[in-house]
């Protein structure tokens, strides 16, 4: 059987094959090295920097629900300056594709945030969360206004020359407008979907088990809504996609991409199974193969057909 | 070296009285190799998504020989009630060892102070400390007689540890918590205790696990003795390696600077003086 | 010990307990009677009903997902006269509170709907079920539009002199402003969460498993995002609250009520367990005497304390 | 009377060649009492949520006397790999029995298409048919020699079933579809059928079960042939007693208006010639 290229070219990002890892669930690259070799992955996702240190939020910040994990870890993270410093020399040593994840509570975080990374800096692409809230502007997330997703991508487009991804938030109404927004705003590639918001309460304390009471939800619970996420948006927009939410098995990854993800990316699995991401490329490889894909990109978007 | 090996399951049995819930695991495999006292390993109990997460459990027995670990576990959700339904001679998938574990003194006094299962990660260091050379002593509080029985009570004094305990309904040892044992023997100890200016002179540590409640009093009342003590933290945990911030404990750093540590990175096992109790 | 009462009172609407059953998971009430006394029930409600008869989709219309089920039944139904014909004559006749779900297309369906069942229909509450699209205007769901939201429940309220129960959709951006609307119009209780839009795609065939590609998912997986909804909304209305979304045990429900929820309704749960609602009632009233509550609605809110 | 019981399994093994995945289920219960030929039980197979949903299996074989119902079963999926789990005297939910069976004649011919695991549904109208007074005759279809024979071939020629059969490989039978064998057999037996105009004096009717497609070829044929034809029909199901319109099945009435018919309910065994296959 001749072999599957399982390359994926993604408007100016490059990636030896599509599984990536997501932000917040992969540390700094370095925690899952001992289980999973980097340079077997498509790219790793860092966790969301912001321009200053934060300590994120009080414990409980995890909890299990049906299939689902909830996490209110709330973007601790060492800041830009000591992210530059203590961890970027390391990531871009690592044999594979680096991307960025950025956060910020307005619009002048985020220029701050992209102008400390461009082409030279040794990492493959910008990841830009816009799920956070805008502090100036009453705290309503980037990511549920069309118009902030935009201005956030512009600002971002302008300061940087690394390919932008957009990661949209899936906590809106018409996801499609988010997707169309972003696009106009400049970026080349939209990731889907970062965590929905949940709420989990314990029945003897009477209490929210989050510190925070609210969280993220992920894994596999959130799976068909992020399938269907993935499916709107290929249809609405001319980016290639990054697929995530739920995704833990090798049939998961192919159904994002049938959906139209041209990369897909592993979050809350790494925390069952440190290797999923190496299982699921293999299966996503056998998969091609035994139907007779010269290249993986072939499977993107084959459900749209009839 | 951390791992994840598909482990066999040699022995899993409920110790003891029923209603304590208490399981005994002893896990044949690579963990044992690098595994140090006061280090857990992370496991899966279920091939489905319910519980999605793995488990962490302390290992509470480490034989380099027969490559084996020990854990001892409470039913008490889901997860461990999956675990209890593992037979032997099956597999687990075990992640570990994991986080940073106790020291182990070589010389002086070490002072164990255990609350209720606590006991269990402080079982591999009783193993590991030479007791030729450290003078050995464990303040175990319990709920009664039945909990402090089968969870083990025979084996340790086996080990020949000396022992006081406590429980809630005075059916053994003291009646009362472990902190009034800790408070009478320090009392009593005083001059094991380094002084404040005494740098160096510190012969006698502790080492507690335990609930957090507990764990905060033993803390408070070291310190006021002035003596250096180390506490297993638990928490929620996800990843188990580090990766994705769920576990944290606040520190206080020399400066006053509050910080994060990973509870399952350099933890579970902490500097009591650093922690942050009441966030 | 003593007796809790179980008994709950919302805004016009009397309940033997707080559990009732969801619509379009129970039939027209009939088929789990052999299993399940509807005297045992707070209440049950009814499959949404439309003007016209109508066929609803295509099969397959389930699929699984982890912990959750997508349904794509495109209400299926007899129609407002088939339904008062050949259903609603036996239903009155139940020794439980019967409440019909009503689902149109046009604001004009609403108050055609709503017109026909009175206070002396024998019937409890009518459930207003917004999720529709509104096809007079682009197709958009009236329960993704606030104005439009307002516009159903305020026709509805004009054309019947039941109480109105306005059910939530979960796929919006702002629950809350949702139930500012509703409330607004003229609800008297809001239910929520109905279900949220997914998609599942056999790896397979390639193809949407669903013949009408999307549906609504239901079950545990959802349950803490309707939980989250549930509190959200109880901060910011003065109405009533029936909360639902992958209730299966009884803590689940007591979950809802602390969140806010004064009943819950049981839906994709009864499918696995037929005799689902009265285990979880036992298990309700067994919590709230260990507690020491005289009456269950003492438990409802109280996630909300400090 | 359908009912919700823990109902006691007291066999559940693999059928002759492991590579075809067959087992074979026998419940102890009520559900016996009332079944039906063609009725099935919608089992719970997991206590967690995954699956999620109950799955329908159709009674092949009902004992009232010692009340016990038979399933067979292939496994496909998560849901029936944990069937095959539970051990024998382990206790199972069962919901039913469930649904509208095959109407079982007490003259003339029934003549019986199977195929594949379609042949389960009519092992229990094969036990049901009075052989003294009906004709009764099995032609059934299957990939290859080894699926059949594990399929329960000898116990079926025990029951003393007149049976003709084809394999797609033809490694037993007549090599091709099943299809064929009921076209020849219908070309040869027309003194049997019953002319258009012949109100009443249809002796010959035509019970079927397999793939969709294979039923729709199969009721043409017989429509063709004016027979009447009644299929059981399979479709995913969620409440599988008529609550959820997740299972429906498209007819057409006599006025040729669409209705739909929950295949869990009025079905899952529909008279042929109202089922609309192309929809
Ligand atoms: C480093 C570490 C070592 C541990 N060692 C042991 C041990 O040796 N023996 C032992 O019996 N137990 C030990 N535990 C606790 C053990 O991990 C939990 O009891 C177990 O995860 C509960 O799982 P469950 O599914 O049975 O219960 P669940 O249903 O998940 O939880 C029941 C309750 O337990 C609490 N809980 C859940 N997960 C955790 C967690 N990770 N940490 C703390 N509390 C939790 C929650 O309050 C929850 O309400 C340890 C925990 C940690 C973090
Ligand atoms: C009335 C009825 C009677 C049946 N009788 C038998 C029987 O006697 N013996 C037997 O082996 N099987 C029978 N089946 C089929 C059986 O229900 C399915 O094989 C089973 O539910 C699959 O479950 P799973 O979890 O193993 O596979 P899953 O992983 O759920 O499904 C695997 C594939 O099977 C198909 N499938 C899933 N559920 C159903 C369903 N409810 N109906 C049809 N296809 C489905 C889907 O295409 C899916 O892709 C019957 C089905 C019905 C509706
Ligand atoms: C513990 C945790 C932390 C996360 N932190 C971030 C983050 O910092 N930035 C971000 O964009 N997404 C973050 N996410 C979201 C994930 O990157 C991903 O979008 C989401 O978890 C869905 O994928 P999954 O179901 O595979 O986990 C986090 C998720 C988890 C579980
Ligand atoms: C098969 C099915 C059909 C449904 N039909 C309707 C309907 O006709 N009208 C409506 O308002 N909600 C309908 N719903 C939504 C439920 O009433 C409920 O809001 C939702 O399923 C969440 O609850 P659950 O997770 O307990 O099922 C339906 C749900 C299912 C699963
Ligand atoms: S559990 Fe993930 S960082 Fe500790
Ligand atoms: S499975 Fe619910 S109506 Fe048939």
């Amino acid at each position: 059987m001749s072999k599957v290229s399982m390359a994926i070219q993604m408007s100016g990002l490059s990636l030896r094959n599509p599984i990536i890892t997501s932000s917040g669930t992969y540390g700094f690259g370095e925690e899952y090295s001992p289980f999973c070799s980097p340079s077997l992955l498509g790219g790793i996702t860092v966790k969301g920097i912001t321009p200053l240190p934060r300590l994120g939020n009080p414990v409980p910040r995890l909890a299990e629900t049906p299939a689902g994990l909830l996490n209110s870890v709330g973007l601790e993270n060492p800041g830009l300056e000591g992210f530059i410093r203590s961890y970027l020399p390391k990531l871009v040593e690592l044999d594979t594709s680096v991307i960025v994840n950025i956060s910020g509570f307005s619009i002048e975080d985020y220029a701050h945030l992209a102008s400390a990374f461009q082409n030279d800096s040794g990492i493959a692409a910008l990841e830009v969360n816009i799920s956070c809230p805008n502090i100036k502007h009453g705290g309503m997330a980037f990511g549920t206004h069309p118009e902030s997703a935009q201005e956030v991508i512009a600002i971002v487009r302008k300061n940087t020359d690394l390919p932008i991804i957009a990661k949209l938030s899936p906590n809106v109404t018409d996801i499609v407008e988010m997707a169309r927004a972003v696009e106009r705003g400049g970026a080349d590639i939209i990731s889907l979907i970062n965590t929905l918001l949940g709420m989990s309460i314990d029945v003897k304390s009477q209490k929210p088990i989050l510190a925070n009471k609210m969280g993220g939800l992920s894994g596999p619970a959130v799976r068909p809504i992020a399938v269907r996420m993935v499916y709107q948006v290929y249809e609405a927009v001319d980016i290639p996609i990054v697929g995530m939410g739920g995704i833990s098995t090798w049939q998961d990854a192919v159904e994002f991409m049938l959906a139209g993800a041209s990369a897909v990316s592993i979050g809350t699995a790494n925390f069952i199974n440190p290797i999923a991401p190496v299982d699921i490329l293999t299966g996503l490889e056998n998969y091609c193969q035994q139907r007779g894909y010269g290249s993986v990109q072939e499977i993107v978007g084959l459900a749209h057909q009839r | 070296m951390v791992m994840i090996l598909k482990e066999r399951v040699i022995e899993n049995r409920i110790m003891g009285d029923p209603i304590q819930m208490l399981y005994k695991m002893v896990i044949s495999g690579q963990a044992a190799q690098t595994a140090t006292p006061g280090q857990f390993v992370h496991l899966q109990v279920a091939d489905s998504n319910e519980p999605l997460l793995r488990r962490p459990l302390s290992i509470a027995g480490i034989d380099k020989n027969t490559e084996e670990v020990t854990i001892y576990y409470k039913v008490i959700g889901k997860g461990t009630e999956l675990l209890t339904r593992i037979k032997e001679n099956e597999y687990i998938s075990v992640l570990g060892p994991l986080g940073t574990g106790f020291t182990v003194p070589d010389s002086g006094e070490l002072l164990l102070v255990a609350g209720g299962i606590g006991i269990f990660p402080l079982l591999s260091l009783i193993q590991a400390v030479d007791k030729e050379k450290v003078k050995l002593k464990l303040l175990w509080g319990g709920e009664n007689k039945q909990f402090i029985e089968s969870a083990g009570l025979i084996d340790i004094e086996k080990m020949g540890v000396n022992l006081d305990m406590s429980t809630l309904d005075g059916s053994l040892g003291t009646k009362g918590l472990v902190t009034d044992l800790l408070e009478s023997y320090l009392g009593d100890n005083t001059d094991t205790i380094a002084k404040p200016k005494d740098n160096g002179k510190q012969n006698l540590r502790v080492a507690t696990c335990g609930p957090k409640g507990m764990l905060q009093a033993v803390t408070k009342i070291c310190l006021g003795h002035n003596v250096p003590v180390e506490v297993s933290l638990e928490e929620r945990m996800a990843c188990g390696i580090g990766a994705c911030l769920g576990c944290v404990c606040t520190v206080k750093d020399l400066e006053g600077n509050l910080k994060r540590k990973r509870v399952c990175k350099e933890g579970p096992v902490m500097d009591g003086k650093e922690v942050v109790w009441d966030e």
